[in-house]
């Protein structure tokens, strides 16, 4: 079941304006760079992205924002991003902000199939207005739905041709769990490898889920806070 | 003398218990893994999918697939292990992390906390913030006692849109040591060379003191 | 002359279309196995935590942690993924299992199906069946026409508790092959040798033959 | 953190009777073998059992079951176990038979902190019976609850000194959830390694859900239904 397209181009080639996309990574970490500059050539617009952040300024989401194809950001957090912020405070961008493990928790219920659960988070505060709320055991949960989203875009560390994905480190965060979302699901790869080649007890996403997949390109892979300690020699 | 930031790490470092998960938010909070007492095992959780957060790496060992939850570039200790973003929020409301220690622009005398937006001038966004301070057992919040303008941040009620209610424990500030309780905030310590007379004026919320209220060790 | 479990399993196989992801269960939908057809491309799901089942091992090859949801030793195949029961019928839940073939007590002529139970006498328990059929895109039923007292398995209602509710799609007994329709059920072909009047004594619920029904080719 | 406890005995010694357990496993695959043993010598009773099986007559909870420990059994299968069959139907056993991914879902819940679920299996048959139905998008689904369960018991293939487990092949199962649903958590491993030597990518449990972890010994590994192929040579 060979699901290898030949690069970022062909791998969004058939999504519309006014798509709903989910799209991996937190912060700059493990975002799906080839298929954003993609989608950056690509000129759709009047699109609604599920992504933690929506980058910097000139990298990451943050260059859909730049181009103005994006009609609304769902995501936890602005961040640093000022180009969103200006948007957002303009309203210019529609936005839904929702705490991150909420976010990350619908779009597994979406790859699990179950249409709602009930979340602690934002009990009491701006986030629970309108929103069903229900006691268990003593405590008041909030009614969150999964998401509906057309294509969801991952990057992974590793991932053979049919599919199967391996991430690294914090580049794993939402990218699993969107990846299982997607109606159709694009992952871009670091390393292709046969099937075969992976180690089907270290998978973390089945090939099942993956409709997409390819090696991508000249990973930039930016850091967005270089900390570092000094070397004591 | 009113703490620095890295005192006031080293007092929340002392809230640590050997045997603690414990996730600490950006800012102050992110000092205190500096100050983990001696024989006080910790395990470090960062809620962008990790546990087993090490010191910040040499230079040159940066690896961009490694940040923690402030974007910025970290290490694994060994016994560290990777995971997605809804285990993670998963094991903070499960309850398994022990404590939260983050920041915050406002607490209330009740324990409700504000940290994530400025209705039309700042919206940061409110990050996993919400989901720790729904979830976690115990919220200790660490911050300056007073913003820029000199203004209480210990209020009689938030003026910001609330992060989470009811949710904090405990305040660390640069003036002292502050318990939530049934009563508002309980000062039960106060910063070497900080008076009681400074911490009330400085207190907008309800504020009693504890009869055993001492000087802070940092 | 009536079909073995073997052209059963057979003529289930001609359903299966090249990238389809299959869950085959229990007893003759095993065997479907053996059957797929030349350049189709499946994989197999085993709701137990696998994707990417193989056959069963050589003797001596058999391992203990690679079990079937029938609890029979198998193989995988390259390419294969393990993963836990929640995974796995999270990805039957949200329809990205093409198709599910399940054995039976009875099927209703409306769909729905019974296969777990039998009230005061045999509770063998639902295992995965009410999930699979509860959530499943394309549900094929794989059983015998009738039982071994002679009677119709294909019912105008079920009289056994059921599994779920106007789920299943095609029923393959070794009398013929049914579309549930509207109407009940449609024969869209016989078996071999095989009568539609006999079709007819045998089937309880409604039952119509399609203008073009035809010879099984197994 | 230190997790290690000397084997089985120690790790079970303060189970009361009345306790309730998860015990991973699928059919014999991947059960907590020593564990078992361990309870069935402890001689408590009045135990809430919550695993998928029952093991066979002579194996596993079966052995749980011979000795009258178990009150109640919430399972998806009975199987061929026919000692739970026969005290189930003569109502010596109370049984609760929950569909199989409803069972996983609702330990997921529990160790992800979701009071409930809604889910689709059962609708319209007895399993639905005094439970919610709600609608969501044309489609009816279950309330479904997060179970309460005081201890998990489960078998890894590795682990290291401070909890971290990883499964191997089908012998997953239900284990993971179960091992993060537990208030106390007790694993048993195959290969107790020091910590450092599992692949931090590849950990299925991450060691905060882990309380006791030990080495087994003497494992059986007992194959249900030995299927094979003959070679042909």
């Amino acid at each position: 079941m060979n699901k290898v397209v030949a690069g970022a181009d062909e791998a969004v080639k058939d999504i519309p304006s006014g798509a709903t996309l989910m799209l991996g990574g937190f912060g700059l970490c493990g975002i799906p760079e080839n298929c954003i500059t993609a989608l950056v050539k690509s000129g759709i617009n009047n699109l609604t992205c599920i992504s933690n952040n929506a980058g910097v300024d000139d990298f990451g989401i943050g260059l859909m924002l730049q181009g103005r194809q994006v009609k609304k950001m769902i995501a936890s957090y602005v961040g640093e991003n000022a180009e969103f912020e200006r948007q957002m405070l303009s309203g210019e961008l529609e936005v839904e902000l929702v705490p991150q493990g909420t976010l990350a928790t619908r779009c597994m219920a979406t790859g699990y199939g179950m249409p709602a659960v009930f979340l602690l988070a934002g009990i009491g505060t701006e986030v629970a207005e309108g929103k069903e709320v229900r006691n268990f055991n003593g405590k008041d949960y909030l009614l969150e739905h999964a998401f509906d989203s057309d294509f969801a875009i991952v990057k992974a560390w590793k991932g053979d041709t049919q599919g199967n994905l391996i991430f690294k480190g914090t580049a794993r965060n939402f990218s699993p769990l969107m990846a299982m979302a997607g109606k159709i699901t694009i992952a871009e790869v670091e390393h292709l490898v046969p099937i075969g080649e992976l180690d089907p007890n270290a998978i973390h996403v089945p090939g099942i889920y993956v409709h997409r997949i390819f090696e991508g390109k000249n990973y930039e892979k930016r850091i967005e806070q270089r900390t570092v300690r000094k070397k004591i020699s | 003398m009113a703490l620095n930031k890295e005192q006031i790490a080293r007092r929340i470092a002392q809230e640590l218990q050997d045997g603690f998960y414990v996730n600490l938010g950006i800012g102050i909070p992110t000092l205190v893994a500096n100050y983990i007492p001696e024989g006080v095992d910790v395990v470090l959780q960062s809620e962008n999918g990790l546990l087993g957060m090490g010191p910040f790496p040499f230079e040159g060992d940066e690896d961009a697939d490694l940040i923690n939850a402030g974007k910025q570039t970290i290490t694994t200790i060994p016994g560290s292990a990777f995971f997605d973003s809804a285990m993670s929020f998963g094991m903070i409301r499960a309850g398994k992390v022990h404590l939260t220690v983050l920041g915050a622009m406002e607490v209330a005398d009740n324990g409700d906390i504000a940290n994530w937006k400025i209705p039309g001038k700042m919206v940061k966004g409110m990050g996993g913030a919400m989901d720790l301070v729904a979830a976690a057992k115990n919220i200790i919040v660490a911050m300056q006692h007073t913003n820029p303008k000199g203004e209480s941040k210990l209020l009689p009620k938030c003026s910001l849109p609330l992060t989470g209610v009811g949710c904090v424990k405990k305040v660390v500030t640069d003036l002292g040591v502050f318990d939530i309780t049934p009563d508002g905030f309980r000062c039960i310590e106060y910063a070497p060379g900080v008076t009681i007379d400074e911490i009330k004026a400085k207190t907008a919320g309800r504020l009693t003191i504890a009869d055993d209220v001492k000087e802070m060790v940092v």
